[in-house]
């Protein structure tokens, strides 16, 4: 499942319901990725555009692949502003081992690291500034400007 | 006509456009000085799907989306 | 911290209280990892012994490995009975950046199941049996029959 | 005098013997046959510190604990 919430995320509760949502389905391995944003360079808060309708393609098609290996992915993740030292994005596997669910958390974290349609701002004196230098280029960029060689 | 979104930091509304394909689209937004300088940096999808070619034709109500440099988490 | 409770794991309870441990120290990513007793060949449930002297030593030197790469561990263990879809185990990494927090959760749970001196029970019938085929044999093992060759 | 232990599913209670190195706890452990069959592999700590070798001098009140194959988690 992919929850957007508004502002922070309330981990101990989501935490909590992703837990109780796998207790009866015997898996044996469980592990969760909280992203907490960092006090860093006068920083206040980091904020968040999502684009959603391609963020929940990319998650469907991860779900899928973790289908194949018997697995289960959830993740959440914050729209607007996260304050230092709050959470804006936490992910999940489940599944019956270990292995695949040490495996499935890295590469999906490592995942959305590099593809899904998010933005992201430093909060500085309540000014909003894209942080470029920390963003990656999605596959195919720059096709408008340089057509396809 | 075509609808033509820019996201995130872009920060630009919705344009409507005639295109047949994405090259016309290509051509037309390179006219816009503020905006050549995303379209180097920005990924493309034609109504949600991303693509990696020029070479695609649109139809009355599709939506092109420019997607510039991302980071999640 | 190493902690070892008697039964099954309070899981929320556990995992809130490390998240808030770490909360104002600037870590960026927090991962955990949940082991949860399978339903299967009729256990009832899973029983552990501990041999906290060994297992305490081996935990600091994992923490004192963690520190060196700027990260922090959390341990909790059952000792005694935990039953079919209860939690026997959590492991916690704390990390300013996520690459060390995925490797690290990997490595630990992996060396966790290959050293620590904890022995494990299958609960059949009221009945407790060493599961013996799903045990590691610690280095070193076989010394006083061999001898050392 | 050292104390021998025997871990989790060896089920059996402590012993104490006369012994001054690895070496004569091993030969001594070795005449009981329901023991033999667990030292084929258990790990053996000496004072809480698993060892790799029987060249290891004991003094009184050392202790010396067999460790079978385990599985935690």
């Amino acid at each position: 499942m992919l929850e957007l919430y508004p502002g922070q995320l309330d981990v101990d509760k989501i935490f909590s319901r992703w837990r109780k949502w796998g207790e009866d389905k015997n898996y044996g391995a469980f592990i969760t990725f909280v992203g907490t944003v960092r006090a860093e360079d006068k920083i206040e808060a980091l904020s968040f555009d999502v684009y959603e309708p391609i963020l929940a393609k990319w998650f469907e098609e991860w779900q899928e692949r973790a289908q194949k290996r018997g697995a289960h992915l959830m993740m959440a993740h914050s729209i607007g502003n996260v304050p230092v030292h709050t959470s804006s994005y936490m992910a999940a596997v489940f599944s019956p081992k270990r292995r695949v669910a040490l495996e499935l958390i890295d590469e999906f974290v490592e995942d959305f690291k590099a593809n899904a349609p998010i933005w992201k701002y430093d909060v500085i004196a309540g000014e909003r500034r894209y942080a470029r230098e920390r963003s990656q280029k999605l596959k195919g960029s720059g096709l408008l400007l340089d057509g396809d060689q | 006509m075509v609808r033509i979104e820019f996201l995130g930091p872009i920060g630009k509304g919705p344009m409507q456009m005639e295109a047949k394909n994405l090259k016309e689209v290509a051509k037309e937004l390179q006219k816009d000085k503020e905006l050549r300088k995303w379209l180097g940096e920005c990924a493309v999808a034609v109504n949600d799907q991303l693509v990696q070619s020029l070479d695609i034709e649109l139809k009355e109500g599709d939506k092109v989306t420019l997607l510039p440099p991302v980071c999640g988490g």
